[in-house]
């Protein structure tokens, strides 16, 4: 159904491995929604299913030690990063073997000593520090990159302004990656945003170079990344990547998003990034048995995640008081 | 919109600031919404459902993901002959134009020696206990309070919120106006006909003999709930609502102590830095001579809100903690 | 000295008017450096010296009503809108008589009842309330239009972002109307932006039309003005105009602005605002005199100016605790 | 830089930012500075003078004005291996960078479980009395005191800028370091080498029995010369320099209000709101055995502050009103 060229530089075993990690992501979200209705999952989720492509391409152009920061809707990027669906779905459950301890929630997954260093919560903030993680790179010499992904909406706060200028200033080693779903919340972005495309048209007002890109299609966002990745460390500076792609659920919890036309759900329904990928892969000769396969491990790592993190237990109540200051604690006064 | 005024009908909290807002709106063709999502959505809480199907795009306005822009635009129609209502769809975005609140609308009409003036009600949802995070989930009603020249409120039910909002809107001052997002949910008697509730008077929400408990928003049903609780062993609580934390009502709070000789300030923001340090210290001040006892205050424990509610509940004000606290102010 | 074109449509006395707002700015702001000097004024004072023809051109070609917001380096636009150049010294040193009755200072200077709605000391923080006093323009259907001036550096903070993107977004009549004089505090706006012209190039990111034109030459800051003020009434929308300028004083009190090289100090002084008009008022046949004149009134002015701020009382002390609230007090508790 | 750690010389409070920061820059390669104009111009208050030379360009980073991709910045690289000072030029600007303050630093060690660490320092000219306006005036200590998270260093006199500042730099968690802009001139003795003063310990400023003066930052002298001035008509009052407001070393003051039975604090942030009320809660709940008189607290009056001199000193704590709150306090 969904044409792919043929061209680029990917091999079927590679391909293969990231469409499973895809599979994972997208059964995880799945997951978690069930557990939300299921009155298992509290206070709210952000679900990628739909997004997959953006995390898992990305990541296949990244070092293990480059640096990684989301939003709230992060969970692909966590597990993209090596972060486990047990210790994700462990956390949304509010439990001890949750990945942040049960402290963080759905739209704070961290995995630190992956590189993921953090999901925020409050739009655009994160950029500025994946500039700042970028700074340090360069300081240190290390040859890390930093790459922040976020919404469209964040694309009109000060905050994307800032750092998008400062990364260009100082010539920093960081790719701002836009997942443009078409929407914020409930409001499509075209009605608050003078320009198409809210972060590739801005990239210029800050000499960056710019990208719109297909962000379903894993391929196509692993070749950019790697470009981009490839200015970066040779100290060329930021790039902005913005990644056309729709989300499968509604903004959050249980929203239906009824606001979207059903003719253009339907339209980016059938450019499914795991049914892209499927196609690439029989492109590329891959049996579809072993794209089943894959698809059944991540059925059963996931399901196992979801027994695992039922069965996990609550935290320690004492865990509310720790982890405040660097020395474990949280006292703030004699 | 439905009329929701008829006597003796119970409507939600939420269904309130839909109803305040639109009663002003109906009033006076100066006042006009902005916010994200706040149109066609309703809002993310539903707090502004049916506004625009009632009002339209001209004076219900969806914004792009621009808190600066939304408050700086609010103030500057606002000194220009319009009545905004700017929503902040959570407390803690108010981090993210702050300047707005702390060093423009508070400031303007002073540092032009009275030439300007700025009604404009901010409104925004608040406070925890919803298992939302550390990023949406603060109460930060003490931020507010750290910077003269905003008035603020914080309705603890329904009927409030309708005759709060009469009073922000219709205020030639800043208003913040903190809507509970534990309180969405609630219900109460719905507001009589253009209900006006003036800033700056607190509401004995129960009456009582034995000790004084300050409370606002969330902690006004807590404090009720708790209060009720000691009634089975004989203890008689003071509930004061203060509904604003400016104009703070002291006189309110102080004659209650003169009478109950005891204070218990319940208050949803951390310890350190909160409002009842504010109120505590007044009492600890004028009000030295009219204590039997030490003013105790229960507040949200110092560390960012955990995810977990079991977690949450461990660092937020509850009944219990409340329970407990006038157990032991009793006992001193 | 100054070539100047003689094609713009702007008639000889009118012209002279213009010259003899700008020699009213350029004594008062010489006059507030002396009595910053002398102790006299207190606080900081950011002159204004250099950039009168933007204010004077700009103000040109506005309505009385229309609103116009300034930065902390205000007084000209103060002074181009109506503010008398005695209150405004008065307020400089601190006397009952100023024009924000000594509560506001230098930084601070306001003239609502002339449509200017004050002078903002937090970079960019007055963008967004131009664009609010537009929008309330557009809501009322007044015909009246905003104008923000601003900051080169002002450029490189979120709120410029913001303000650009709702106006464009919802086409509000406001003009942007930059003062790039090269300098922020003392460092180069050159070295911390990754674009030649740090507002007009960053218009295009928003879709607003923008220019960049000589702000030394009133006669050009007015015709521009005027151009965008008709697409602002007509509907069309904001407008970025980037007037280059160049401050004749430090940045502020008495910074001497050593930082600036001596060749590019003097490149500027030869384009003086005072010198180009007059050059312009010669090319319309103005005899000489008639300048010499309107500098002579100037003059009066701003010493009598002096002369009575100098005699006017001091506040009254308890001054301090009114104008809080629209009632005139500072009660915030029973 | 000159080397001012000579032992029996005098300095300024200004000479001692640059000393601190400079020793910390050659103590530890990870440490880099920036922030507007702190480079070349040497600050636009001159406490970074001699570091861009010293350090260079790759230590010392002048930004663009941009306050949150500099708090930002910091943080970042603060999470990623790096020491960052970054400075805001006046802490009224804290306004436009507030999230990083409120929402950013101060919780992701929280909610990651301990994750994530952020060494960094934010370095700020606060505080009033020169005539700078409503907008660059503000003693805003009391808005991070509301942020459960950070720690909050004031120093009041030289040496203790140069120990703060080495526990600040070394301090693994958030640190916000108010420099008082009132006290830039002024002299003290110069740190002796490798001094570090902790955080989180008062100094008894000036040692007394009639009653207790617990000051911070620019109060602290103010509140030395009322003392003094009261000790001609035999009162003898205990100065408590709190230094940092967290940790809060509420042991020595308790201690101290044990000893004398009487607390007046003096703050120059406004009193709604103002640091000094949850001082004055915990000795009015800890401390209420302890007390014979009302606790009192000299703050800012609720307004915001005004250019002129005769009406700044109105609004903001002085000698004269600290000399007459302890008469008043003494003769109750
Ligand atoms: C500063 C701020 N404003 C508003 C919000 C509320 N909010 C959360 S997600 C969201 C929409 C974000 O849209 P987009 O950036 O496109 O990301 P998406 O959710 O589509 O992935 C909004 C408005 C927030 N979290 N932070
Ligand atoms: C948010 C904020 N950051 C920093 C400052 C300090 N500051 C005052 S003026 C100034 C330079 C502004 O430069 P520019 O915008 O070019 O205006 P100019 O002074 O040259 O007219 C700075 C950094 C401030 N007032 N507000
Ligand atoms: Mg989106
Ligand atoms: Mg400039």
């Amino acid at each position: 159904m969904t044409a792919v060229a043929a061209t680029d530089d990917i091999g079927a075993s590679e391909l293969l491995a990231l469409y499973e990690q895809m599979a994972v992501i997208r059964r995880t979200e799945k997951a978690a929604h069930d557990l939300f209705l299921a009155g298992l999952v509290k206070g709210t989720t952000h679900l990628a299913a739909g997004h997959e492509a953006v995390a898992v391409g990305a990541s296949a152009a990244l070092r293990p030690d480059d640096y990684v920061f989301a939003t709230y809707r992060g969970h692909h990027h966590a597990i993209a990063r090596g972060a486990t669906p047990e210790e994700c779905l462990a956390e949304l459950m509010s439990k001890a073997t949750g990945i942040c301890k049960a402290k963080g929630g759905s739209m704070h997954l961290t995995k630190a000593s992956a590189g993921m260093l953090g999901s925020y919560a409050i739009v655009g903030a994160h950029l500025p520090l994946a500039a700042g993680a970028a700074w340090s790179a360069k300081l240190r010499g290390s040859g890390q990159v930093a790459v922040a992904f976020f919404g469209d909406g964040a694309t009109n706060i000060g905050a994307f302004h800032e750092a998008l200028n400062i990364a260009a200033v100082w010539s920093l080693p960081v790719l701002f990656i836009c997942e443009n779903n078409l929407y914020m919340e409930y409001t499509p972005i075209g009605s608050v945003t003078p320009v198409p495309n809210p972060a590739a048209d801005r990239a210029p007002a800050y000499a960056i170079p710019a990208e719109v890109i297909d962000g379903n299609d894993v391929v196509v966002v692993a070749a950019a990344t790697a470009r981009a990745v490839q200015r970066a460390r040779s100290g060329q500076g930021p790039t902005v990547i913005e990644a056309r792609t729709y989300r499968h659920f509604g903004h959050s919890r249980t929203d239906p998003a009824t606001y979207r036309p059903a003719e253009e759900v339907q339209e980016w329904m059938e450019r499914d990034p795991l049914d892209i990928a499927r196609a690439r892969l029989a492109t590329l000769g891959v049996p579809v048995e072993d794209a089943v396969r894959a698809d059944d491990r991540a059925a059963q790592v996931v399901a196992e995640a979801v027994a695992a993190a039922r069965a996990a237990p609550a935290p320690d109540p004492a865990d509310a008081f720790t982890d405040v200051w660097a020395d474990g604690g949280s006292q703030w006064r004699t | 919109m439905a009329d929701i005024s008829a006597l003796g009908q119970t409507v939600t909290y939420r269904e309130a600031v839909a109803e305040g807002i639109a009663r002003e709106l109906r009033r006076d063709p100066a006042v006009v919404c902005l916010g994200e999502d706040i149109g066609k959505a309703g809002g993310v809480f539903k707090t502004t459902q049916g506004l625009f199907e009632e009002f339209g795009p001209g004076r219900i306005w969806d914004t792009p993901i621009s808190e600066q822009a939304i408050l700086g635009l609010a103030m500057g129609a606002a000194m220009t002959g319009m009545r905004p209502i700017a929503e902040i769809m959570f407390s803690d975005f108010f981090a993210v134009c702050w300047d707005y609140l702390a060093n423009e609308m508070p400031k303007i009409r002073y540092m032009t020696g009275g030439q300007i003036t700025v009604p404009v009600v901010v409104r925004t949802a608040n406070g925890g206990g919803l298992g939302f995070g550390a990023q949406h989930s603060q109460a930060v009603e003490n931020w507010t309070l750290a910077i003269p020249g905003l008035k603020i409120v914080a309705p603890s039910n329904p009927a409030d919120v309708v005759g709060l909002m009469a009073s922000a809107v219709r205020s030639e001052d800043p208003v913040v106006f903190f809507e509970h997002k534990g309180l969405f949910a609630s219900k109460g008697p719905a507001a009589p006909a253009d209900h006006v509730v003036p800033l700056g008077q607190a509401a004995i929400a129960r009456a009582g003999t034995d000790l004084t408990i300050v409370a606002l928003a969330v902690t006004v049903p807590m404090a009720l709930a708790a209060a009720d609780r000691l009634a089975a062993d004989g203890v008689s609580a003071e509930v004061i609502d203060l509904r604003c934390l400016v104009p703070l009502d002291m006189a309110t709070v102080l004659e209650s102590v003169g009478r109950t000789s005891r204070l218990l300030i319940v208050e949803e923001n951390p310890y350190q830095g909160g409002w009842g340090g504010t109120v505590a210290s007044i009492v600890a001040d004028e009000g030295f001579e009219l204590l039997d006892a030490p003013v105790r205050r229960i507040a949200a424990d110092c560390v960012p809100l955990p995810f977990a509610d079991a977690l949450e509940q461990q660092v937020i004000p509850t009944v219990e903690k409340v329970a407990a606290a006038i157990r032991r102010l009793m006992a001193y």
